[in-house]
């Protein structure tokens, strides 16, 4: 579904990210691990269309978009998550959620929404930003379900979250997942990640160290997480 | 010209300051009085300097005569820098002009620190001939003492007794102000009530004080406004707006030019009465200056225009009667000199003051069905004797 | 351990435009202690924070430190009494150094901020000590380097060591070790561990196992409310704090 | 929590390296040449320019210098400055004239009284931050303007206050250049000021506030006593530089109260490079003789000219003249290391 | 009592100005984050186009009413797209720089061209008689102004805060990147709002033509006021500017008529009121709150 080939990004007249080239095919969630300011977050920018500094190629079902801007790659399937959390302190929380048009097959209702996260619907009047951390993190994946997005893009969306909403997150991925969402994942807990993906990338200094599996990241665990750690 | 100009040549000499006459015009090129007098007053003095040459030909004092100009932005700061360069800098043996009486005040001062003529044509405040008078400044034109005699007497006599008067309440308005209301009182009439609107007014709403005027008791025949510019703009077109003439309430304005009128209308001041120091169509004289200055300046004359004319001329011809641009040579010669030309009829300046008298006209505006050429706004309902015109001079004015 | 309560609460309320975010919060943080606030989002533990800190003003309710009546006071005075926080979200200033940080942490109390006539030079009389807190947290090779190039983990552990520069009697840490990698989050507990001798902790954290390592007293919030409190075991056993906050399946783990 | 609607902003921080940085590390060698260019500018501007024109350019790096003090390093933009420039020329004025004392005590005077302004405004105004605190600061100096446009008693409304002695123990400063060397110790002296502050523990304390008010609040400081305190600071310098107009001019007028006047003062910070201080002295130079030089061109859109060069540098050339020239200073000095 | 209620609407008119000034700020400020200190110039130009357009195309007052604020509002999406926009995404002061400096120049163009001196302009003739309201009468065109405002400021609010367009212009302005990210074409959206609160100072200015000086310094006063107004009634709050903006005329127009004693009070009022407010709730009367921290 999503293909990047030899991708490099830059800040200026540093390179954050060095040929970079991954894959994800339709219905498997895909994690980005690394570690702090390995590219990450960078590489999604990339894939919504939002570095300005950037080579290479990116592809969505087989499409070139690489040229395309950010506001029609979203209409074609694409919903980011981003590592802020992307709040709107001038909208209040529903009207947050009913920004984005609808961009896929399957968006989810208001009503289904406030279903799966309560306690957005008892602060659904207030301004986004006035949300507590945790709060403004369910707001921001319940939005990109809302629009029915077909790949997202998220960035820790874990980071933040109480235990139990943690659970629920990956609750949510896997279900998403259930009805053929693709899911690129940056995620710093190991833990979680083999818990929701199938798959994994290891970014390190702007590339693509190592492509593993779930298995082959249970037995190296302490090793990754070594590496990690910095 | 050198730096520093030259100190006062002894008089007598048959000598110029560097064989050369300059004649600086300081006023608002900008702002609210650019069209009054501005750049047109430039034009003004370029015809008189023109005239004075084709007049004297060889035997004039030098040719060489040129004119320095400068924009005081209405801003007497800038007044005082302009007037100190002029003087010392660009060799100006006299500057003309400077409406704005603050500014007025401030560079009468520096003409008497420098010691080098200055005469005041756009300014309306007496002080420059009363406490703030000084041996090298005369006030040409006009001031608030003529404009309220002039209308207020000729107001309260033809028109009605009892008067509304509404002023802005600075300087120049409060002047205005009491002059109109000592004339008023002096003609018999009544001030039954008076108001000072805001200044500047930012909303430029004057409805509250207009709403009050027929509501007065005994209700006024007369209101009387001092406003200048566009508030005055504001006033009248509010005036309109309420139909105060409807309601018995005749309009006298206290101080305006014909590009006032111009902007407002005539129709919209229609039967207005106001004081004027001079106006183009008065006579065949005027007409034919006023023609000549609209072929070089492409527009009617104002009387700042033809008094800027008018005294650039007989600054020229004291110098010539001089023989030298000393400048208490000149104010010798100049004072209790009697002058007529274009602008002064009757005129004359007097030595105790330095005020320069000449005869004054009360106009009306036409109704819009009399205009018959653009500009011709205004009939003179009469002239008022130089004699009668000016305040007499003011035991405050030591020279 | 745990001595006489140094920070209290009494009935402390707070509420946004009709929303009451923390309600009725009764909290005693005894002196010496580590006391740990935990809770699902949105709980009210930032707020509270806020509250206990001055940067919010309570709706009702009263706080006390040491005995001494602090409702209401603002930020600076309540930082002048001895307590020092830190922030959820990183918050630093940009264009100033490491050092520059602690360094303005140290002269607050001394009234030399208000010293316009002199050198800003007299500032370097805080750099030994500066250096001394850096090196505690892990940055004296970054010590010159303006905060914003910091890598994120480096922020967190600047944040710490501005507040330690007051030399608090209490610290209020608001998840220090959120956004760590594994190993410095162990550098970051071992530090609280350190620092904790002879102050009060208060910390908000996810982390449950920073909370097991550090706390003493665990107050769990829920929905502005106390739902449990008490020794870190008890709590992380109670029923109400698994369905509450924790899952089941990590009260497993 | 963070909220983006009210977040103190400064104006610098988009023109690194900011001025605290720039002149902490720019080389010695370039602080001493600009010391030194300084000087002699400020030496020979009597002799190359009218002096009562140079005379209004030392007044006018006052007030620039007092304007950035906000701007730059308190991140407080005041678009109401001309109450303090104007409040001390008023009070200067009427000190003079009615205790005639030599001009540089009723200068102080004037600066003190505009100091006490400073207080009550300040204590309203830095409640506000970023463009509400410009707005507020603007509105306040507009109801100044129409106090000493009403209080014709004291003020001589319209008119202006006419006749300020230039009273200096008998000395003869009748002469602008005379008089600019009797202000230059003054006006250096006023600078220097602005310099220590910068360079001062408080000033220290100011960038963070600017850069981080929470923080600073947590640190213990008193976000808001501080502000005001350069507000006051910042109204005291302005102030001398006001004093000094109306000695120069003998004479005050309300334009020096009018909201056009503060305007031109963030003309000529921004000009000169915000952040910079020096660069509000250049900033002087160039805006106050080139209206000048404008007035006697026969132009008569000044406000095009004056309004041209604003946008002009919001748009292509925010670091201003000395910001620019900074920040070429640092990049050739970090080549050659 | 015929002189109060003649008094109150008198400042209700003049307030309906400062609320359609107000309007337009708030629009631009709660959308873009810039505070157009050109405001005042383009309520001006307004004025000056509809007096332009009659005197040398003879085009009425009502054509003008339209034309005028969609000329500007044009010209306004131009100045957007070629400036304002570069700098949205610094400090809003620099935005607030540069319409200061538009405004000098704006102000001298029309200067030039057209000079100083007020020009003339006639009250539309279907609105020049008076209205009798029993108590007392007055003119149609003060009637038609109040009405009209108040009709405006009405729909104005509601499109902004009760349809998806506010909604969408609020969140591009916020975050222009994220959304976008959202699909939505940002460019297209905030353009067309800048130069909707441009138009709005437009007509403001086409109404004040007949009723006002129409020369080019009009508006520079003014806007100053209008700032103490959006002070007033909290900077970027929609409601609270038109609230303000009234409020406002009342109290100028009372404190003219029962204070002209004390010119000193009812000239600077407003200001006084500022302070008051400022006190008393330092984000304006409907201004939101500070966040903490
Ligand atoms: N706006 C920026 N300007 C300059 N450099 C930047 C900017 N944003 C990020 N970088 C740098 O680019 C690199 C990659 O950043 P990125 O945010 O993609 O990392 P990351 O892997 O997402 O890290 P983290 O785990 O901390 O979120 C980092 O070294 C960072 O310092
Ligand atoms: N300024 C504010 N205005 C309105 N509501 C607010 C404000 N600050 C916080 N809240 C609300 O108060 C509640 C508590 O927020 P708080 O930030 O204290 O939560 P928290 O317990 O720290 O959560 P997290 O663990 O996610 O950080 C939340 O529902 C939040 O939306
Ligand atoms: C209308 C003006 C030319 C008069 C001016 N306001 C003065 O003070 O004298
Ligand atoms: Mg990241
Ligand atoms: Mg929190």
């Amino acid at each position: 579904m999503l293909r990047i080939e030899n991708l490099s990004a830059f800040y200026g007249e540093a390179q954050v990210l060095r040929d970079v080239s991954l894959e994800v095919s339709v219905g498997e969630v895909v994690t980005l691990v690394g570690r702090n300011g390995a590219g990450k977050s960078t590489l999604l920018r990339c894939v919504m269309g939002l570095h300005p500094g950037q080579r290479g190629t990116v592809e969505l079902d087989g499409r070139d978009i690489t040229r395309l801007p950010a506001h029609k790659r979203a209409r074609l399937g694409l919903g980011w998550v981003p590592d802020d959390r992307g709040s709107y302190a001038t909208l209040t929380v529903t009207e947050n959620l009913t920004l984005p048009p609808t961009v896929g097959p399957d968006p989810w209702s208001l009503e289904r929404v406030y279903e799966a996260f309560p306690a957005l619907y008892t602060r659904r009047d207030s301004a986004a930003t006035m949300l507590s951390g945790g709060e403004q993190q369910m707001l921001a994946l319940a939005r990109v379900l809302r629009m029915g997005a077909r790949l997202l893009l998220c960035d820790e969306p874990t980071e933040g979250l109480s235990p139990l909403l943690v659970q629920q997150v990956g609750d949510l991925l896997r279900e998403a997942k259930r009805h053929g969402v693709t899911v690129l994942l940056v995620e710093q807990n190991l833990h979680f990640a083999t818990g929701v993906a199938d798959r994994h990338y290891l970014l390190a200094e702007g590339r693509v160290a190592e492509a593993m599996d779930n298995s082959e990241v249970r037995s190296r665990e302490r090793e990754l997480l070594a590496y990690l750690g910095i | 010209a050198g730096c520093g100009g030259g100190g006062p040549q002894s008089s007598g000499d048959q000598k110029l300051t560097g064989d050369k006459i300059v004649l600086g015009v300081l006023n608002d090129q900008s702002g609210a009085y650019s069209e009054l007098s501005g750049k047109n007053s430039v034009a003004a003095v370029e015809m008189a300097i023109a005239d004075f040459t084709a007049k004297y030909g060889d035997k004039a004092v030098t040719t060489d005569i040129t004119v320095e100009t400068a924009d005081h932005q209405n801003k007497p700061d800038v007044a005082n820098s302009k007037a100190q360069e002029m003087y010392d800098r660009k060799g100006v043996d006299l500057i003309l002009d400077v409406p704005t009486s603050s500014a007025a005040l401030k560079v009468a001062d520096v003409a008497k620190e420098k010691k080098k003529l200055y005469f005041n044509i756009g300014a309306a405040t007496t002080d420059l001939t009363g406490k703030s008078c000084n041996k090298y400044t005369f006030h040409y034109a006009y001031d608030t003492y003529m404009l309220a005699n002039g209308t207020g007497k000729t107001t309260t006599e033809q028109i009605g007794k009892n008067w509304y008067i509404l002023y802005p309440n600075y300087a120049f308005g409060q002047d205005m102000e009491k002059s109109f209301s000592t004339a008023i009182t002096a003609a018999g009439g009544t001030v039954v009530g008076k108001d000072g609107a805001p200044f500047p007014n930012t909303s430029g709403d004057f409805s509250t004080f207009l709403l009050k005027a027929p509501n007065l008791n005994p209700k006024p025949d007369v209101l009387g406004t001092m406003q200048a510019g566009a508030e005055l703009v504001n006033v009248v077109k509010q005036y309109n707006e309420f139909k105060l003439r409807d309601k018995g309430v005749g309009l006298a304005v206290g101080l305006m030019f014909l590009t006032d009128i111009h902007s407002l209308t005539p129709a919209a001041l229609a039967g207005t009465t106001y004081t004027d120091a001079w106006y183009w169509n008065f006579d065949a004289k005027n007409r034919e200056f006023a023609d000549r200055f609209q072929q070089k300046a492409g527009t009617r004359p104002t009387f700042a225009h033809a008094a800027n004319y008018s005294a650039a001329l007989q600054y020229l011809e004291a110098v010539q009667a001089a023989g030298t641009d000393d400048a208490d040579a000149v104010v010798k010669g100049l004072e209790g000199k009697t002058v007529e030309d274009v602008f002064l009829r009757n005129g004359k300046i007097r030595a105790e003051d330095h005020r320069v008298v000449h005869d004054a006209y009360l106009a009306q505006v036409k109704p819009q069905s009399e205009v018959a050429e653009p500009w011709d706004y205004v009939k003179v309902l009469k002239t008022i004797p130089a004699a009668e015109a000016f305040r007499a001079p003011s035991a405050d004015c030591k020279l | 351990m745990a001595g006489q309560a140094l920070l209290s609460a009494r009935g402390l309320t707070r509420d946004f435009r009709g929303f009451r975010a923390v309600d009725d919060v009764d909290l005693d943080v005894a002196s010496d202690s580590v006391h740990a606030l935990v809770g699902p989002n949105g709980a009210g533990k930032t707020t509270l924070f806020n509250l206990l800190t001055g940067f919010l003003r309570p709706s009702g309710g009263r706080i006390e430190l040491a005995g001494r009546d602090v409702t209401g006071l603002p930020p600076e005075q309540v930082a002048r009494l001895g307590v020092a926080r830190s922030f959820q979200i990183t918050s630093l200033f940009p264009q100033l150094s490491a050092r520059e940080h602690v360094a303005l942490a140290l002269q607050s109390p001394s009234g030399l901020g208000w010293r316009f006539w002199r050198s800003a030079k007299l500032m370097g009389r805080y750099t030994e000590r500066a250096d001394e807190l850096l090196a505690m947290v892990g940055l004296a090779e970054l010590a010159d380097a303006p905060s914003a190039s910091l890598a994120y983990g480096r922020k967190r552990a600047l944040e710490l060591a501005i507040a330690l520069a007051l030399d608090p009697k209490v610290l209020l840490l608001d998840e220090p070790t959120a956004g760590m990698g594994l190993e410095d989050v162990d550098r970051t507990v071992e530090l609280i561990g350190r620092v904790r001798q002879g102050r009060t902790v208060v910390m908000v954290e996810h982390n449950m196992s920073v909370v097991g390592r550090l706390a003493d007293t665990v107050t769990v919030l829920q929905a502005g409310k106390v739902l449990v409190e008490g020794p870190y075991e008890q709590v992380r056993a109670d029923e109400r704090v698994i369905t509450a906050y924790l899952g089941a399946a990590d009260a497993a783990h | 929590m963070t909220n983006t609607v009210d977040t103190p902003t400064d104006a610098s921080r988009s023109t690194p390296p900011s001025g605290l940085i720039a002149v902490a590390r720019a080389p010695g060698w370039v602080r001493y040449a600009l010391l030194a260019v300084g000087l002699a500018v400020a030496a020979w501007l009597p002799n190359g320019l009218y002096p009562a024109v140079a005379v209004d350019i030392l007044c006018w790096a006052l007030f620039a210098v007092a304007v950035d003090l906000l701007l730059g390093f308190t991140g407080l933009m005041s678009f109401g400055h001309a109450a303090f420039w104007g409040t001390s020329a008023y009070v200067t004025g009427l000190v003079a004239i009615h205790a005639g004392l030599p001009f540089p005590l009723a200068v102080l005077a004037g600066a003190l009284a505009a100091a006490v302004l400073a207080v009550p405004i300040g204590y309203l105004a830095v409640k506000r931050t970023g463009i509400y605190f410009a707005m507020v600061t603007l509105a306040f100096a507009q109801m100044v303007y129409y106090v000493a446009n009403e209080w014709r008693s004291v003020t001589q409304g319209e008119n202006g206050l006419q006749g300020v002695p230039r009273e200096l123990f008998g000395v003869d400063l009748t002469d602008d250049y005379f008089f600019y060397y009797a202000i230059l110790p003054i006006v250096l002296l006023g600078l220097a000021a602005a310099w220590r502050i910068v360079h001062s523990p408080f000033g220290r304390v100011l960038v963070g506030i600017r850069d981080n008010p929470a923080r600073a609040r947590a640190l213990g400081y008193p976000v808001h006593r501080y502000k005001l305190t350069a507000f006051v600071l910042s109204g005291f310098i302005a102030g001398l530089g006001g004093g000094l107009f109306a000695v120069g001019h003998r004479f005050v007028s309300l334009d020096v109260l009018h909201w056009t006047t503060s305007g031109k003062a963030v003309i000529v910070v921004v000009l000169g490079g915000i952040g910079t201080l020096w660069g509000g002295v250049l900033g002087a130079a160039l805006v106050v003789r080139l209206e000048d030089w404008l007035s006697f061109s026969g132009f008569e859109a000044i406000g095009l000219v004056t309004g041209g060069i604003f946008v002009l540098v919001v748009v292509l050339f925010r670091r201003g003249i000395w910001g620019s020239v900074a920040a070429l200073a640092h990049r050739l000095a970090a080549r050659r290391r | 009592m015929s002189g109060f209620a003649q008094n109150t609407f008198n400042g209700l008119v003049s307030g309906a100005f400062y609320a359609l000034l107000a309007l337009g700020l708030a629009v631009i400020f709660g959308m873009l984050r810039v505070v157009n200190f050109a405001h005042g110039a383009f309520y001006m130009l307004g004025a000056f186009g509809a007096y332009v357009l009659l005197s040398e195309a003879g085009v009425p007052f009502w054509a003008a009413l339209v034309i005028m604020p969609v000329g500007l509002g044009l010209l306004g999406m131009a100045l957007e797209r070629a400036v304002i926009h570069r700098l949205t995404k610094l400090d809003p002061l620099y935005n607030f720089l540069l319409t200061f400096g538009l405004t000098l120049i704006l102000q001298d163009l029309v200067k030039l061209r057209y000079g100083v001196q007020s020009s003339p302009y006639e009250t539309p003739s279907l609105l020049s008689g008076s209205v009798d309201f029993g108590l007392f009468d007055f003119p149609t065109y003060r009637v038609f102004i109040l009405g009209f405002a108040v009709l405006l400021c009405v729909a104005v609010w509601w499109v902004l805060t009760r349809t998806r367009i506010g909604m969408v212009v609020r969140a591009a302005t916020e975050r222009p990147d994220l959304t976008r990210a959202f699909g939505i074409d940002v460019g297209r959206w905030v353009t067309p709002v800048f130069g909707f609160g441009i138009g709005l100072a437009g007509l403001a200015g086409v109404l004040a033509a007949p009723m006002r000086a129409v020369n080019p310094l009009m508006g520079a006063d003014l806007i100053i006021v209008v700032f103490a107004v959006v002070v007033i009634g909290g900077l970027g709050s929609i409601f609270g500017s038109v609230a303000a903006g009234f409020g406002i005329g009342l109290v100028q127009a009372w404190g003219e008529a029962y204070l002209s004693n004390f010119p000193l009070v009812s000239q600077t009022i407003v200001f006084v009121v500022m302070a008051g407010v400022l006190l008393w709730r330092p984000a304006g009367l409907f201004g939101r709150e500070e966040a903490p921290a």
